[in-house]
């Protein structure tokens, strides 16, 4: 098939079928937009590079591409889960039997709630050193322990969750990868209250709760492998979850907002006030065209070491972008709320800075992973590598 | 004093501040509507801290900003939400004068707030003290809404003035209670521009103490945590990003310590250097405090990034102080034009 | 041109300097009087490369400031000192006039200087162009004691005139020869302001890409020494203090990569975001330059602090370049300018 | 004896020998300032802490003080070595025999010049790695290896030496100290030129040269806790040694040497100018008072935290300035040499920074003694701490 006549084919296809919104008026009892993404992933285009055995079309990514492309132009959504959609590529690659069927088929089409269930107040930085506990069962495993940073855990059916089942082996060798259903006795999940005093994430607290045996992903203690795999998907998106000014009333948007903060503070004349506003700027700056240049060197099939250096460059813009937005302000950032926006924005984002430079690997262990993986400079001593995890200290 | 007697002084608030103002109470008076707990207000009025540099005369220590900066310290560490500052200022904006209300602050049956106004003005207020009549609003006053009396100290001298409106003000670091205060009353003159600038700069030196006491106290509690976590199989403290963080904010903490504590000496001395090491330690406290809270978050990781974790709260005071009497790049102009004078 | 035509372009270039240019070869024409090696000067001229952006007509490739960083990437890792800036400058400022002067410079055959003056003056001189006279004293002028021809690009156009005195400067990068220009004489213009203002652009544009290739150099030979160099049982690279400033540095070379392409793009397309995209590369690749050859020094230790290793090479030329045609502070001003201008 | 009996005598000792320089005219061929130094040394004077069986007074710190006082009221030298002098209190601690009794009594007069053998090219940073060989032979040793960053080779006739004398054993467990006789065949000496274009130290080859038996210091393969008593007294001075500008052009001494400069730039009113010098002095200013009030804290007898912050606060003060003077220069900064001396010294500064920010121990092992001495951090893993020195990769 050429390219043009797969574009008629998707377009046709949209043209007969999407209306412009989510279908509501034919989804009694069913929520619009699973019924909406379920049309989708039936005609092939929610996954259009895998195989048509999976509700796929065997297309080339650059083909997947332009699938994507149509349903962008029509303002659809549902196309190229292949590429974004975490939860079934996961399901894909690593469940098995009936239970893959079903539940690759209930995410592609947004039919269950999915959440993550990795760090462990012990385990953080080192995922590797996680202590809740798989034990085997009757016909699964009982799992009991405690998981932190979790978002949308009071909503979600299932949490991909690491477990240890096995303590007795160096503490990478002991882990299992599982779908956990989440509503059930022994899963209760509380709200973890951020520095901000939002709380966008969640404590899960397991006390035997079961999973069934074909829930488990991947082979028996060989979870590290599959939650590589799911990270490397976290990653890539990671740079561009930085959150905005929680005001919105931040004047110009992007790069230019310090500018305009400058100027409506009446201090843009200001000598030292200008050199910080522009060295700010020119961060933003460099790092789009970092990531400019990298998305250039990915499309012309050599890799590229820039696209790791965007999650840390985006921590010092977001901590230097507060502090000058503070400097901006200055008493006037002594408050909050929202009759005073520009504090507010100044102050949430100073908090909010850690967001980024902390979560999903801290800018520590990303340097190291700069370090190592891109410039090939070698690991530390790990202490723990080949101890059983039962003599490893942690937490 | 000598250092054994500052020692001693210090120990019984230190003492009272680990049993009465720990981290749960800090977060209590923080909820609370005023932000003000009139039994630790007592409390340490009982150990005469809140008399401290009162005229020995009204009842008060009579002692000066050496030994208010060592107090402040511990206060800082312990992210003391009293009027405490205020009060000290006011004392030093009040000695001498024999005004009846330096006895209320020394026995802490009243409390005082302080508002820089005119040539001492940090923050935008408008306020004017003109033929015996004070007009105009003072902003982000600290510890306005629980005062009793609230002080002008203009660069003309120090007055007091019946506030027309207190408006309390919505922020960010909840230990500290700021207002917008109005004046339209007459304006009773009770010392002169001597004792206005040594308020300033008490004011100023206690400020500095408050941030160096902070950053000491968090520093240690960041060491300790990075001494007992484990990632890795190891301690993160092992690992030399944590543990240069830690030296280099050891540096800034010390420092800051050396500068508050060389500032006090200054202003007790009236010694010619005086005004440089003030603006020294104002912006030196306010930027290693600062420094020294953000680091900490970072060192600590994702626990700290919790409002359950008492981290965010040394932030929110070493954001608020740097920004309270004067911005750090303010004082580092001040700090350069003293040395061009002495030059 | 594509980037595999850019590719094939640079190539035999940077296999002509790791051959001609190695650091023995940096150190003797260092070292020589005039700095000046006309052997490699032929042979780069062999490859095309004094000729790179003189129009077609005159034999030159003709090619843009896109081309152009991209080779003085190569130059700058090898910190090659001879006039090739110089000379694409004054062939950009020479553009389209059929000066007789751009055949010679293609041909490597005439060494070219080029003195910014008036508007565009960074330096502190005092050139004046009236009444077709120039007379004042252009400085720190790059190549002008070898050069047998000397253009002054002023705001209003590019000028001939012959120097009165070129008096060579003992400079601290000797890799890259100053001298102080006085004119007396008259003065012929040669191309009107904007060629003046390209030419202006595509010096920065050029001086950006040396430093960015001379950044990602040197952090290339402090990773390979970091790799192995062992201290303490472990190569010195296993070590977060070494690996974490390693990884900074990447951050710091990359986005000045960036930055220095992306100002030539814009240079060539005379696209309107075009001023700040150059003022951004002139600060950008001047500070991260400087960054990288600092902290390389210190991430080598004691070695990279004798004469004999290259570091201070590398050093000596971020210093300089980051002073020679404005210093950061200056084009933080301009971008900032730059962008308010288009806000 | 009291504090003004024994002033009284110093003083009255110093009437009677100190004609307020050294004796020049009774020296015939003896170096005048030794021959002095050798008076002092008779009189009690030069180690007055010591016991009286080593040219000492057996007196207490403090009368110690009061003795180096009154040499320091008439100006003359040589009192106070038991605090100051490096090669003395290391021969009087750890020489054994007849060569002790030598050298400590040449040591104290001057007699002998010495130079300091420690580091070498593969051992930096990490001093135990030392390759340079002792190897045993008839009354004494014969030593092989390279040294480097030796101050004052050429003159020495004795270096301070570590070499190797087991490698079978953990690294620090095979080191040997070592007073090395400097002029003999087997030892060259050759010039080092640094950074700057100077030579202030030497690299010195040693093929074969011979330590007699005696010239052992401390146990045989106990030479690291030797070195560590050394580098103590090394360390204690490092913050003082940091050099000033080259030119001694500078205007204003000391800390507002920046301030005039500014001035003289004609920029002292550029308000980015004005913020960069005062934070420049405001650094150097800090580590004065903290300086002072470690010493302080000293005298009053609690131990001083702060001491070892020194070495590190001085490298960012000293790249800093260096940062500053060039930025106020600008283009000016592109020279160098005697017609510009504030080019020379703006740049002879921020080359010669690097001499304490990597010289005695870089500012990254500053870091990790002050982390775990000061602040009781645990160390890192040592990869080489358990295993036989031929098998530890070094270089």
């Amino acid at each position: 098939m050429t390219d043009e006549q797969l574009t008629a084919e998707v377009e046709a296809w949209l043209a007969a079928h999407w209306t412009g919104a989510e279908p509501h008026h034919e989804s009694f009892g069913r929520d619009p937009r699973s019924v909406w993404l379920a049309e989708v992933r039936d005609a092939g285009w929610a996954v259009p590079r895998w195989p048509a055995a999976w509700h796929g079309r065997d297309l080339s990514d650059a083909q997947g591409r332009l699938v994507e492309a149509a349903f962008a132009r029509a303002g659809a959504p549902g196309a190229g889960q292949d590429r974004t959609n975490l939860w079934a590529n996961t399901a894909l690659a690593h469940a098995t039997g009936e239970f893959r069927r079903t539940i690759v088929a209930q995410l592609l089409a947004g039919e269950v709630g999915m959440c993550l269930l990795y760090s462990e107040p012990g385990a953080g930085s080192d995922l590797a050193a996680v202590r809740t506990r798989a034990d085997k069962v009757e016909g699964g495993w009982r799992v009991t322990g405690q998981k932190v940073w979790t978002s949308g855990a009071a909503v979600a059916d299932y949490g991909m969750l690491i477990a240890r089942t096995d303590w007795d082996v160096p503490k990478h060798r002991g882990i299992s990868f599982f779908f956990l259903p989440m509503k059930q006795d022994g899963v209760t999940v509380r709200p973890l209250h951020q520095i901000t005093g939002e709380a966008h994430f969640n404590e899960v607290f397991i006390d035997g709760a079961f999973v069934p045996e074909d829930h488990l992903l991947g082979p028996l203690n060989g979870g590290w492998s599959v939650l590589q795999t799911a990270l490397a998907y976290e990653r890539s998106v990671m740079g561009d979850r930085a959150r905005g000014p929680r005001s919105g009333a931040g004047g110009a948007k992007g790069d230019l907002a310090l500018l305009a903060l400058a100027r409506e503070a009446g201090r843009l004349d200001e000598p030292v006030v200008r050199q910080q506003v522009a060295q700010a700027i020119a961060w933003r700056a460099l790092n789009a065209l970092n990531t400019r240049r990298a998305k250039a060197e990915l499309a012309q099939g050599s890799s590229s070491a820039i696209m790791s250096l965007g999650k840390l460059a985006m921590s010092r813009i977001l901590h230097e972008e507060a502090r000058v937005r503070t400097m901006l302000l200055r008493a006037g950032s002594l408050l909050e709320g929202p009759e005073h926006p520009r504090a507010e924005d100044a102050n949430f984002l100073a908090l909010n800075a850690y967001f980024t430079s902390i979560g999903g690997g801290t800018d520590q262990i990303q340097r190291n992973i700069i370090g190592e993986r891109v410039l090939g400079l070698p690991k530390e001593p790990e202490v723990d590598r080949t101890v059983p995890f039962r003599e490893v200290k942690a937490g | 004093m000598q250092e054994n007697e500052i020692a001693a002084l210090v120990e019984p608030v230190a003492r009272l501040l680990a049993d009465r103002c720990a981290e749960a109470d800090v977060r209590r008076i923080m909820a609370s509507e005023t932000g003000h707990d009139a039994d630790l207000w007592r409390a340490l009025a009982g150990l005469g801290v809140t008399g401290l540099t009162v005229d020995e005369a009204a009842g008060g220590l009579g002692l000066g900003a050496v030994e208010l900066e060592r107090v402040l310290e511990v206060a800082g560490a312990a992210l003391l939400p009293a009027p405490l500052l205020s009060g000290a200022v006011a004392a030093a904006a009040l000695a001498g004068t024999g005004e009846p209300l330096l006895a209320a602050l020394a026995a802490g049956e009243r409390v005082a707030a302080v508002a820089f106004a005119g040539a001492l003005d940090w923050s935008g207020g408008d306020v004017r003290v003109a033929g015996a009549r004070a007009t105009g609003t003072a902003r982000f006053v600290p510890d306005a809404a629980v005062a009793d009396a609230i002080l002008l100290v203009t660069g003309d001298g120090v007055f007091l003035s019946e506030p027309a409106r207190v408006v309390p003000l919505p922020v960010f670091d909840r230990t500290r209670r700021l207002a917008d205060v109005a004046f339209d009353a007459p304006a009773r003159q009770v010392a002169d521009a001597a004792a206005a600038a040594r308020a300033r700069d008490v004011a100023l030196v206690a400020l500095a103490g408050e941030q160096a006491g902070a950053a000491q106290r968090l520093l240690e509690m960041t060491v300790d945590y990075a001494r007992e976590r484990h990632q890795f199989g190891r301690a993160i403290g092992s690992f030399q990003a944590v543990k240069h963080m830690a030296a280099d904010l050891l540096l800034e903490s010390e420092s800051a310590t050396s500068a508050a504590r060389d500032a006090a000496r200054q202003v007790d001395e009236g010694a010619p250097g005086g005004e440089a090491a003030v603006a020294l330690a104002a912006f030196a406290c306010a930027d290693a405090f600062v420094r020294v809270a953000a680091d900490s978050i970072q060192m600590h990781g994702g626990i700290a990034f919790t409002w359950e974790h008492p981290a965010h709260l040394y932030l929110r005071r070493a954001r608020s102080g740097a920004q309270l009497y004067g911005d750090s790049d303010w004082w580092r102009e001040r700090y350069l034009s003293a040395l061009e004078e002495q030059a």
